[in-house]
């Protein structure tokens, strides 16, 4: 029972490839799951942008979207209808060609990191030996497509907010990395199914092995949450769309159709990088606890992506978003010398394994904690006192 | 000759020849970066991932946008009436043309076209190449980070306004 | 500990959203078209007339006598007296125009009106398709029953009320003491008449 | 035509593209670009020769076409800066037009 559940969709693929003729099969098996995958994620990104839209409202203590439909459920169908059918306006001094390809070069990449991603047990699209390094140079693509998008609208606010959206690609492109090679370490390979598998089994026959539950990891972990939210431009760090300052930065010339693959483009890059944080941190399609291990593997997969759906929705709603400047500090001063100093302290990790004393366990994660969070708290105040940013005080409020 | 080489030898070349020809310069960079996609995916046929990998996310993901922002702070896209090329252009393009067409030659009429196909399918497995970092090649990979290193703080430097010259209006 | 201030922050986010759901008093948007906000007494959008009795025309209280138009800021108030067939002019409006397009709902006529006979109306659902007829008010559409008057701003009503009976008592008694002094003439207008 | 002499023949035109771009474009950044072409070629070869080649378990072609690209991206960043400079202090990034270090 389930095996079969388990297994559902990896039993349907090969279902439906088998019945097909010969010659059609080797076209067939990476077609569906391209067309399994488009259609899973553009449907999760209607779903998302509803539940962004009225979940924000709630944070913002008013009740978001409720007119279309029961309850504003068919929201996303209106947003889609009006983004088809809005005239797509191509300026006049821009350079038609590449403005017209900006959105399809934006896309391509993000749909193209999903193929490396195991979504459950059996269930990856290619396994690459170096999987890890596809998803990245995979997204390292994306930026191209930013300054193709900012510089063919030939206009200035456009220009300047791809300049933007590529210095802070770059800068936390570093920490996203840096923060995976913990896991690679230890691990030892940058296979994504392999990482996954890594994360098997179970600490005292109950809590998850994950490298979330480990000090440097759940360090490391944070990092890639930060980094991530500013890769895929979202608030706090959206400044390249900043509309009170850029009026929407690259996007500024884009309309209609075209718009809206950007938008689509974005959502899915936050949900590839949240699969990835999964995949790397909080054991892919592993339950969390033993006993919950006869649910589905997709199953897990699917409610952590949703639990970082409402994570990033949540953060969206509550943090303003970061100056320009500190962006940059921040990447360059704080996360980057904390995740290099995070590799340390995996390697401490890694080499403490065999110590069998009493009370080692509690030692080895005692050590390490302490050795990621003083260098944090020491940074933190070093960097805050001299900016001047301190904890502050107010001499009129109260 | 396969299709995938033949598809993504023709992105290459067509790539690199559009990046050497194209007026716009910001064109002739995307078209670089094309080029760049190119030889990845000749990479990835030849059973190279790492370094097919490797290639996109140093190449379209660094030099690429490197060239390009370097393109924008150097001079506006297109200046109006000014020739691309250096003036007397056709000794180069002969020079090109002679080598091109020496070692092709040289390639046609080597050992390597009578050599066998070659039967076994050899991958590069990553941990095979860290281990190989670590052990053999491990001086060249200490001087290559020395390299960076040197290169980054080289680069800052050189690309640093001087103290003494006043802000540009 | 460095970073606790974000913490407090998502702690705060969480609180509104949860609240949202059970406290309604957290959600405080009005969704308009289907549900009206109490207007308070003292909101004004644009003038009216107050007309008493049940004809529109008849009842205005207005004499034309033009002082609003004089001192009318953005001169949006045009008015014509109406005349009688010899040029007598009769005091009532025979035309009061009001562009509600220039009017800036300073309140100035409800001001300077010797006789109440110009309010403040609240109606803000006024727009229309044609920005010149539609928006260009004639003395039909301007007058409202003095129970509207009293419907949408009540003490102010009262208090106006209570002035116009006070004065009409006034008026009541001087007519009386000037047929008790003059009964004659009086009764032979009346015969007149 | 055997599948190794195929991928030098791509090697050898992208090689003489570079070159080609090298010698005649005025630009020095696109010239920058043309020396990352030919850098590129070579790369191809070694790539190719390790697949074809009698011992590809060495990795021999693979961890120097990995160098290549490392010292690439140094050369790419090092090279822009100095086109920079240039530009700074000449007001343009054409290079028959800084002609003082000519001897």
């Amino acid at each position: 029972m389930f095996e079969l559940f388990d297994q559902l969709f990896v039993n349907l693929k090969h279902a439906v490839v088998g019945a097909l003729p010969e010659g059609w099969q080797v076209l067939a098996s990476p077609l569906i799951s391209a067309a399994a995958i488009l259609g899973v994620f553009a449907s999760l990104f209607a779903l998302t942008v509803l539940v962004e839209r009225k979940g924000l409202g709630r944070i913002q203590n008013r009740p978001g979207p409720n007119r279309v439909g029961p309850a504003g459920l068919l929201q996303p169908l209106a947003d889609f209808i009006k983004a088809l059918t809005k005239e797509d306006i191509v300026p006049v001094s821009a350079d038609k060609v590449l403005h017209f390809l900006a959105p399809v070069v934006m896309l391509a990449p993000v749909l193209l990191a999903y193929a490396v991603l195991p979504f459950g047990r059996n269930m990856v699209a290619v396994d690459f030996d170096a999987g890890l390094l596809f998803f990245f140079a995979a997204g390292a693509c994306v930026e191209l497509a930013v300054f193709m998008a900012g510089w063919s609208s030939h206009n200035k606010f456009s220009l300047l907010g791809a300049m933007r959206a590529i210095a802070q690609m770059i800068s936390y492109e570093l920490p996203l990395i840096l923060a995976t090679l913990g896991v690679v370490m230890l691990v030892g390979s940058l296979s994504l199914v392999d990482i996954v598998a890594s994360q098997a089994g179970h600490h005292w026959g109950w809590l998850a092995r994950w490298w979330v539950f480990t000090p440097w990891g759940l360090a490391a972990f944070v990092i890639f949450l930060i980094a991530a939210t500013a890769e895929s431009n979202r608030a706090p760090f959206d400044l390249p769309e900043g509309e009170a300052e850029l009026v929407a930065g690259h996007l500024v010339e884009y309309s209609g159709f075209k718009y809206a693959i950007f938008f689509i483009a974005e959502y899915l890059g936050l949900f590839a990088v949240s699969a990835l944080a999964i995949t790397l941190f909080l054991g892919g399609w592993h339950a969390p606890v033993a006993a919950l291990d006869w649910l589905p593997s997709w199953f897990w997969f699917g409610a952590k992506l949703a639990g970082f759906i409402v994570f990033f929705i949540w953060v969206r709603g509550t943090l303003p978003r970061v100056r320009v400047d500190h962006l940059m500090g921040f990447a360059w001063k704080f996360l980057l010398p904390l995740v290099l100093w995070n590799l340390v302290v995996a390697a401490v990790w890694w080499y403490s394994r065999g110590w069998a004393f009493a009370g080692a366990g509690i030692l080895r994660w005692v050590g390490c904690a302490a050795m990621i969070l003083i260098p944090y708290s020491l940074l933190g105040r070093a960097l805050y006192t001299r900016h001047g940013l301190g904890p502050r005080t107010y001499r009129l409020a109260a | 000759m396969n299709t995938a080489l033949l598809i993504f030898s023709t992105i290459t070349l067509a790539g690199a020849a559009a990046a050497m020809t194209l007026r716009n310069l910001i064109h002739c960079a995307l078209a670089g970066a094309v080029a760049f996609l190119g030889l990845a995916g000749l990479f990835l046929g030849l059973g190279a991932e790492f370094v097919a990998f490797g290639q996109v996310l140093v190449y379209v993901g660094a030099v690429a946008i490197l060239i390009v922002i370097a393109v924008l702070l150097t001079r506006p896209a297109r200046v109006a009436g000014e020739s691309p090329r250096v003036e007397p252009w056709l000794p180069g393009v002969g020079i090109g043309v002679l080598v091109t067409g020496a070692l092709v030659a040289m390639v046609k009429a080597s050992l390597v076209a009578r050599s066998p196909e070659a039967v076994s399918s050899p991958a590069a497995p990553v941990k095979a190449i860290g281990e190989q970092l670590m052990t053999t090649y491990v001086l060249p990979l200490e001087v290559l980070g020395l390299l960076l290193t040197a290169a980054l703080i080289g680069a800052v430097l050189l690309a640093l306004r001087d103290p003494g010259e006043a802000r540009r209006p | 500990m460095l970073g606790s201030g974000i913490v407090k922050g998502f702690v705060e986010t969480a609180r509104n959203f949860v609240g949202s759901f059970h406290d309604p008093g957290r959600l405080v948007t009005i969704e308009y078209p289907d549900e009206r906000q109490e207007l308070p007494e003292n909101s004004r959008n644009f003038p009216m007339l107050v007309y008493d009795g049940d004809d529109r025309m008849k009842g205005l209280r207005c004499v034309a006598c033009k002082i609003c138009e004089k001192e009318c800021p953005p001169q949006c108030i045009y008015i014509e007296v109406e005349r009688d067939a010899r040029g007598k002019a009769l005091k009532h409006p025979r035309i009061f125009d009001l562009d509600i397009s220039v009017c800036m709902s300073c309140q100035i006529c409800v001001e300077v009106c010797p006789f109440d006979a110009i309010k403040m109306d609240t109606a803000f659902e006024l727009s229309t398709d044609n920005r010149f007829g539609g928006l260009l008010l004639n003395k039909h559409q301007l007058a409202k029953p003095n129970s509207y008057y009293r419907a949408i701003h009540p003490l102010e009503a009262a208090e106006v009320d209570e002035r116009l009976a006070a004065e009409q008592a006034r008026a009541a008694a001087k007519a009386k003491a000037a047929a008790a002094k003059a009964p004659a003439p009086a009764a032979a207008n009346a015969v007149a008449t | 035509m055997s599948t190794l002499q195929s991928f030098l023949i791509v090697s050898a035109l992208l090689f003489g593209i570079g070159l080609t771009g090298v010698l005649t474009r005025r630009n020095a950044i696109l010239v920058l670009l043309g020396i990352e072409f030919m850098l590129n070629a070579a790369n191809l070869n070694f790539i190719a020769f390790w697949r074809f080649g009698p011992n590809p378990e060495a990795l021999t072609g693979v961890m120097f076409a990995l160098f290549a690209i490392a010292v690439a991206a140094a050369e790419a960043a090092v090279g822009l800066a100095l086109v920079i400079a240039i530009y700074r202090h000449a007001r343009t990034a054409n290079l028959d037009a800084v002609e003082e270090l000519k001897g």
